[in-house]
This record gives C-alpha cells, structure tokens and sequence, in this order.
C-alpha cells in the first residue's frame, strides 16, 4: 500500500536524540531569572530562531515581548502559527519595518485572522507577498508536535489531516498502525528554539501558575529550548511551595522570568481583565493603509519606550480598570 | 404576512434544532456559539458544550470574541488543554462540531486557507484550518453553516482545507480518516442541505419559507440532488426567537448583521 | 534491517476505533451518579474485564472498591499492575477465596511489593503458581499506553524497554522513526474495560479534584470505557464551577461517584492522613500463613459488611485522627 | 582504630558523593533517598530531586516510604503526573537515577522480575520493572546500590529487567536506546565500581576501607576488571555521618540495617 506524500518543508529538526544532548546541558539550578523584557527578548531570541508564542488567540498573550521582538528588529524567524491573531499581527509589522522580515517561515494553523473580529489587512499583505515560505498544519497537529517534543519523542501519530490538501502541503507522513493497521497521520515533533509564554503568576526562578485553559503552553513549555515567561504578578518562592499541585511549567524549563502587569493587553487575561476591543479595532483599522500603518506603528509600537507606556498611550489604569469590570462582568448583576 | 424573522435568525434556529439532547459539541464563535446557546435554552438543556482552546460546559454570560476567551470556560466543568479536548473528539465522544470555510464543494470539502493557483503566492490568503481539520476529522456529525452565494458554493475548492467527503463515498475511510464520521448538515440563507447516502454529494432537504428551487441552483456553482418529497424549513418559533433576541444576542451582534 | 519480536500476549483490544464506537455511546449527560460501593461495582465490574486502578503503591487507592471486587468475587479479571501494591495483595486475596481466581492475566510493571515494605508472601505464591498470565511492562510504558487511549490512537512510541527481556516479554513492538530514522518501541493503546480512582473531592456529576501528583489517573480516566470514582468528600456542583481549572477528570469520563471518606486507608492521602504503616506490616505478617491469611481476610475483609466497619476494626476515628497528625507533620514543629 | 561508621553509612556517602552540584536525580525509597538528601545537605545543594510518580523538588521532612506517597512533593515546587517525570527524563533531562536489583551482570544488566528459567511459572517472583527500565533506559548517568554477594553478581541474569550495557559495547544504541547513557557507578558494601570503557564490563574502582581484592572476587560470580591503580574509598567524613544520622535518617530505619 503506497500513501499520499506531503510536499512541505520541515522548518525545525525533529530528533529526539539531537534534543536530548541541548537538554543535557539545560541549568538545573535554582537561580534567580527575572530581568526586563528587553533584556530577556536580547539574550534569548536570536536572528533565525524559531520561535513559538503561548496562549490562544489574543488570550493570554506575552505582547510586551513581541512587541520588543519587533522593535530590536529580530529577523528570519521560523514561526509556529497556531491560533495566531494579535501576536501574528505584531509580528507581521516586522515585516514592514526595519530590517524588513521578521517573519521568513511560518507553520500555518490558524493565521492573518482575529477570529470572530475579521482578517489583518497587513498580516494578509505579508503573507499574500510568497516572501514568507509556509507549511500548513492544524491547531491541533501543531499541538501534537510540541506535545512529541515534550515527551522527548522524534514524532507522534494523530488521526486527522489525512486524505486533504493542508495534508498535502504539510511536512507529515502517513503511516500504519503496527498493531491495528490503522492508517495514522505521523507528525514530526516541533523543539522551538524560544517560546514566549504569558501566565498568571511566577517565582523568580520560573515556576508558573496559570488559571483558565492551558491552551498548548505545558507542552510548548516542555518543549522549547529556552523559555521566557512573563507574568502579571511575581510571587514568592514560599507561595509555590505551599501548592505544588498549582504549579504548572516548573523553573527547570525556564530561562527568563519578566514581570509584565496587564502583560496580555489588548488581549484576555483570563481572571484579570477583558480584551480591549475598541484598541483591536483600531489597530485593524490602521493596517488598511500601509502609510497610514507606519504612523501608527510609530506611536505605539516604536514610540513607547516600554510596556507601560504603551498601556498610558492606550489609556492607562482608566481602561484597564474598564477591562477589569468588564472581565468580572460587574456591571451585570454579578 | 409581515416578516417576522431575518435570515441569519432563521439560520441560528435552524442549526439549533439539529442539536440533540445530552449530546456533545465543539462551537467556534459566532452562529455555532450562537446555535449552540439557543438549543441549551430550548430543546437540549443537556447539551455538553466544548470550546477548542480548553473551554467545557461554560455557563455562557454573553457570546466569546474569541474560542479561547475567558467566556468559553466562565463558570465552566472544566478548564483543560487544546489537546484533552481535541483528544476528547479523537476519542470519539464528539458528536456535532460546527464549521464555515470561503469555499464548500458538492462532497462537503471546506477552503479556509487560500484563494488561488499558487500555494506560496496565493491570491487570498485566508486564515488555514485552525481547528476545523481536526473536529471535521474526527466528529461524528458535522454541521457547515455559511451564506449561500456561486463564489462559495464551488466545483472544486482550491485547496481542501478541511475533509467533507473528500472524491466521494469510502474517499475519507480510504484516506486513513475514522470511520463513519463526515458532514452531516450544511445550512445557509436559501436551505438545510444533507449528503445523499450513495454518491455523498449535497442534497437539499427543505427550503427555507419563500425560497424557490431556482434561486437555490442559481447561486450554487454545482449540481445539486434534491430531496423527494422537498421539505419546507420550519420557521423559527416565537420562544426560540425570543430567546435569541433576548438572552443569546441581545446586543445583535449576529442578528443585526442581516 | 529485522527487529526483535515480543512473545507477550496482549490482554485488551488497542483499536481506535473499536473505541471510538464505544465512546460514541457514552452518556454526556450531568446525571446525579451519586452511589454506594457495592451498587457502583456490581453495576460496572464485571467478571472477565480489564480493571486499572488509580493512585500509586498504596497512596491515594481506592481500597474500599478494591475489597468489594473481592467480597462480590469476581472472576477472571485482567489488570494493570502498574506499582500496584495493596491494591494487588488485596485482589490477590481473590485468588484464595471464594470462586477462587479474581486475577487471570496481569500487565505487570510492579506488582507482588509494597516498596519500602517488602514482598507479600501471598501475592507471590499466586503469582509463582503459574495460574496467572502475565505480559511485562514498565510503570512509563504502562501510563503511555493510557495515554494513547486517552488520545483515542492505538499506539504511541516511546523510547525505553528497548534490548530487554521486559520488551521480549511484552507486547510492544520495535519501529523506526518516519522522519529521523531513530529507532522507538511502539505501545498498543490500553482501552481498560472499568477503571477506579479515588480523588480528593468529586460533585454528585464526577467532575474531580486531585491535590498532588496526579501519577497516571488524568490519563486513566479518559482511557477506560468505564470509571468509578471514590472520593474523600463530595462536594457541590457550584464548588466545580466557582473553579473550573480545579477539576482534572471531568464528569463524563465518570460513571459512578461513592463518597468514601478515608477511602484509601490504610494507604497515604496526600493532605489528609498519612499511611498507616502498622497494618500493613499486619497485613503482609498474616499472609506468611495461608490459613492464618484467611481467618484475617475473613475477619478484616470479608467480616466488615461496609468500609466504615473496616476503618472501625482497624481503630476507628482515634487511628485516623493520628494518621491526619503524622500526614500533616503536627508534632514536628511545624 | 574504633569502626566511625557502619557498611551503610559507607554506601549512603559514597553514593551521595557522585552527585553534581546543580544537576537532577530521580530517586527511590530507601538508599537512593537517603543519598540525595544527604548530598543537598553537603556537596550538592542545588541538586534537582524527582520522584517518579510525580513529585518534584520536595523540601523532604522525612525519608518517603513509597515513592508517591505525600512527602515525595511535601513543599515541592511541582506535583504533577508520572508521565511528566519520566518524559523530562525521555527528553534528556535527567542527569542520575539510582537502582537496584535482585541480580546484576558484569554489564550492569538489572534483573529485578524473576528468578527460574520458566517465565510462566517462575521459581521467585519480583515486582518487575516498576520505573527501573524507563530510568535506566532514559537518564545520562545510573548509580546501581546494592549489597555485594555472589548470587547477586552473576554472570548471566535470569531476567534482563533493566538495561545495562546489554552485550556490551554499542548494544544499547543498536537497541535503539537514546546513546550516551547507561550504568555509571555500582556501590556496593565492599568496594566502588565502574564501567571500562573499552568492553563495558564492571571494573572495580576503588575498595572500601578494610576490604581486599579476594574478597571482592569471593562475592563476585564474574570476571571483574580492576582499575589501575587502585584506590581506596574515601571514608564519610565526620560532616557527613554527622548529617546522615542526625536529620537523614535519625530513627535509623537505614543505617540501623547493618
């Protein structure tokens, strides 16, 4: 029996033994990592890197770090493009501006769309430009991948993609099931070179707590090379011994800890505050002209000189406190 | 007789209405929230509602923006990974999932990824699966819910996306994709539409009141086959209308759009 | 190039999807599956099914489920034998008494000790005798192949047991890596027929909370076709929903919950009492004998007509009350 | 000269010494345990410990009695699954796991399933693998501690539970094993061993205080390799029996073996 081949190309080696020798060298210790985003996004995130993002969507997203990726002008970055929305929309305006390609190779589940708010009209632009080469997969398969990756494995089987064209222009295999002879899709495992994860609340060390779905961030956790965690709030190490059961990515996968307040912003955070709507609007909004997107960029993006002053230019504690109302729904009865 | 319903509200109910009682089912945002809210509040109280990012039996406050937003588990059973509720639908305890797409062909296969000849340049780059590859792979019952318009309703989608029947009856089956799941319904402004059991291509099961066969066939870019006896699609009732206006979408973010 | 073959039977069917077609008929429903013990496994064991069980060694067990398998002395079960201590000498109590041969066949990664304890006497003459079937496996290999049923695949690879008699007497198989040529052991999916857990706190639905390590129950109770739950305290549906990143199993995995306060005794519950390492001992010491063994079965197993009876002739709330000491460090300082 | 210490006591510290600063350890009951905690009190306090069923960096107020029960993850940094364990250990993680064994070969093959020739009706039956397999199979560097005697030291185990070296040189990675790791040290109540890196056979590295070469080879039922010179094993020092008896294991559930 001859399967169907895929003709996409694999943009990250998949070896488990070639993981294990990084991984061996991977610190151990307990040792203090917090340090600014622009610090932790300097030393960690290289020109050529592949990089994966946490969160789902524009929920729970680490935006203080890609915007800095955009602003210290990383370039030729590999991207795993799973219910990727404002975060590809940063990443995109890379693509516009500086040394102009941020984003080279993208793994394709979900991109260039807010979901339920529309599609960027920049985002599509880049992508509709063939300047950045693509594999299609799912949202799922891409977790698989990672999920392959934090089991220390070269890959893992699924069961969906099969018989379509995201198949065919997907880096997977089909294969037999050695004791069923079921036909399974087989999927390389995804070892991102960085991952970038927003979260609730985190020791120095990197010991990390999330409340609210997990999305496919303890795997991507498990599975990355280096690691940088923002969080909203920084804890004390006693407070993650008093529950290890909370503890969901633990410090030995962590390499740079940033305190990032409203860091998610102007996406979800889950317990913490809504989306600004009004703020994505905007933003979709000024992408459809590409002078008119440049100006833009510069006030927000290039202007501020950290992520607090982009959250003053978007309105400040008066609107996080609005989001904040709105995430608790307290102004409807509750 | 003055109109007492629009087309996206005749949409929403009629989706809703496939949904079975102490059944399960994957929702996106927008009408499948939609659909999937006004059925818990009319015929399956026990409808058992997942979100992809993690979201299980939500007590939805107000619609999600997004399938990973704080709603999708506000009040929820459960508040997992992507993977325990894809690998719930691997698993086989999925029953309805609700997908779109730009293009739809006459097997059910679904485009959400480009428009075009050339994969590396396309001419419309659209967002890609996302989830849509995976439920449509592995749920029982799958339930297309788009406009009706030539554009969409293509010959040959430009890229399958998604796996509707694929070339046909057995395609899916041969292709290595579980057995015995595929699209089920495909509803849009003109009709409710099922698969004929032998060939697997789309047949019309009821028009929507006011909707002629023509209008049907003149906005389709395909064959049809039709049902014998052509059902009527029942109008909305005035609780399930009330409901939606009401409790589902009292801001008419998806009813108003009509 | 030729791999080396298993001669291991496989004691369960790893098809997907045989198990998809079981699990689409699985109730979704919120159903009150409040239940007694007795009622809960006279309804879901049944003689000649795979059971698993949850917990590790003799931490967080559900005892109570596992004396009523015996006491309503079901037959010709197989089992999952991953560090499976008390829960294994009680099941091989079945092997004496009664009809006589609860365990048939057994996948073993640990069974016959009790860690740190020593070996029980009777589990060994039951398993010495040649009576039982046994395949070899490892606690990792064990909790993938529940992993792989959680998934809903048949198999998953994994990396160890490879060059061993623990492959050469399993059921696994040797394949290559489609992609990087690496070399992996490939584990058939395990669809146990019923499954025990016992968890902290459940709601009357079987929605489940869990504190500390979780071992391979998460997995366990998506893979089984059928699930009892006994819990330490039930707790109400609004609890579950107050904080819904809490619950680890979700109700419909779940097909019974009995509230069993002290469930796993004399076995650890993390949080709640230590192991009581006094009966223990008795317990291994009575089986040196096998008539001996019986007058204790008969008094302590078969006597007691509920677990509250068992928990009175083994101290009673005083006994309980010291293990909650010593599991809570009360009289070190602390 | 008074005896300072018991064959425990020797073993205990000799074991503890092997382990890095600031690399991690998956550990046991008994021994193993004993070890890791003394090593974090002395010569490795940022030494990482993992339990295999799921507890991660305990601060341990006791010696565990299962390696699941609640003082695996008593103040620990992460309580998580199994599965979570040993994949950080798949994934190359894991710098040392110790083991045991009812017989060990001149490989350092571990059989800890059965004593006979039948499988099916075995003379003595042993709890099998547990983790045993999965760590050796998985972590960089295996410390095997074990009482020295000749129906343990065999030179062909009835059961090979557990890799070692295998056949030798180049057979785990021909087994497919993950390459670079295997058997590191053997400690035992006689003398320190290692692995000669030529033939991948047990090759003694230093004896204890007191104990000769014939003596070793009285209790030894293979060819053993002698490294040359040959040293003699450090002593405990008065720290360290200090710690081991004071807060490692004051009720001298261990050391009060001997």
């Amino acid at each position: 029996m001859t399967f169907p081949t895929a003709t996409g190309r694999l943009f990250s080696d998949p070896s488990a033994n070639a993981a294990r020798q990084f991984f061996r060298t991977k610190p151990r210790t307990l040792r203090d990592k917090v340090m600014s985003v622009s610090d932790a996004v300097r030393a960690l995130v290289h020109d050529g890197d592949y990089l994966a993002i946490g969160g789902f969507g524009a929920d729970r997203i680490p935006t203080a770090a890609v915007h800095e990726i955009v602003r210290q002008r990383k370039q030729n970055l590999s991207f795993a493009g799973h219910t990727a929305t404002h975060d590809f929309q940063i990443l995109c305006a890379g693509n516009l501006t500086g040394r102009g390609q941020t984003l080279a190779r993208v793994d394709v589940a979900y991109i260039v769309g807010l979901e339920a708010r529309g599609l960027s009209p920049h985002a599509r632009r880049v992508m509709e430009s063939g300047t950045v080469e693509c594999t299609e997969w799912t949202n799922y398969t891409l977790a698989v991948r990672l999920k392959a990756a934090a089991m220390g494995l070269p890959f893992l089987p699924c069961r969906s993609m099969l018989g379509t064209d995201t198949f065919r222009r997907s880096a997977a295999k089909v294969i037999t099931c050695p004791f069923t002879g079921e036909t399974l899709l087989a999927l390389p495992a995804l070892y991102p070179d960085v991952a970038i994860i927003h979260v609730h609340e985190a020791d120095r060390f990197g010991n990390c707590r999330i409340r609210g779905t997990t999305v496919a961030d303890l795997d991507l956790a498990r599975a990355a090379k280096r690691v940088i965690i923002t969080c909203e709030r920084l804890i004390p190490n006693d407070e993650i011994r008093r529950e290890p059961s909370l503890t969901l990515i633990p410090f030995f996968c962590v390499d740079a800890v940033c305190e990032v307040p409203f860091g998610s912003y102007p996406g979800n955070m889950p317990g913490e505050y809504f989306s600004d709507e009004e703020h994505l609007q905007l933003w979709l909004k000024m992408e459809e002209d590409e002078q008119q997107y440049r100006q833009f960029l510069d006030r927000y993006l290039f202007g501020p000189k950290d992520f607090n002053e982009y959250l003053q230019l978007c309105g400040g504690l008066e609107r996080l406190r609005q989001l904040r109302a709105q995430e608790l729904l307290l102004h409807q009865g509750r | 007789m003055a109109v007492r319903y629009n087309a996206m509200e005749l949409m929403i109910c009629a989706a809703a209405r496939l949904l079975e009682d102490g059944r399960s089912v994957t929702v996106g945002t927008g009408v499948p929230c939609a659909a999937a809210m006004l059925a818990q509040r009319t015929t399956a109280p026990n409808l058992l509602i997942f979100f992809e990012a993690g979201g299980v039996a939500p007590l939805l406050p107000t619609m999600p923006i997004s399938v990973g937003d704080s709603r999708t588990f506000h009040r929820g059973l459960m508040a997992t990974s992507m993977a325990d509720v894809m690998e719930a639908c691997q698993r086989g305890m999925m029953d309805y999932a609700f997908l779109g797409g730009a293009q739809i062909d006459a097997y059910g296969n679904l485009n959400s990824t480009m428009i075009g000849q050339d994969y590396a340049k396309p001419k419309v780059r659209f967002p890609g699966s996302g989830g849509a590859n995976d439920l449509a792979s592995f749920c029982w019952r799958v339930i297309v819910v788009t406009n009706h318009d030539r554009r969409r309703f293509v010959e040959k989608v430009d890229f399958i996306t998604t796996p509707g029947y694929l070339t046909g009856p057995g395609a899916r089956e041969a292709a290595g994709l579980p057995a015995g799941c595929g699209p089920y319904r495909v509803i849009t402004d003109l009709a409710v539409m099922g698969f004929d059991e032998a060939t697997k291509r789309i047949k019309v099961l009821s028009l929507h009141p006011g909707v002629d066969r023509q209008q049907v066939e003149e906005r389709t870019g395909f064959q049809l086959l039709w049902a014998n006896p052509l059902d009527e699609t029942p109008p909305p009732t005035d609780e399930a209308l009330w409901i939606l206006r009401q409790e589902v979408d009292p801001h008419r973010y998806l009813i108003g759009r009509c």
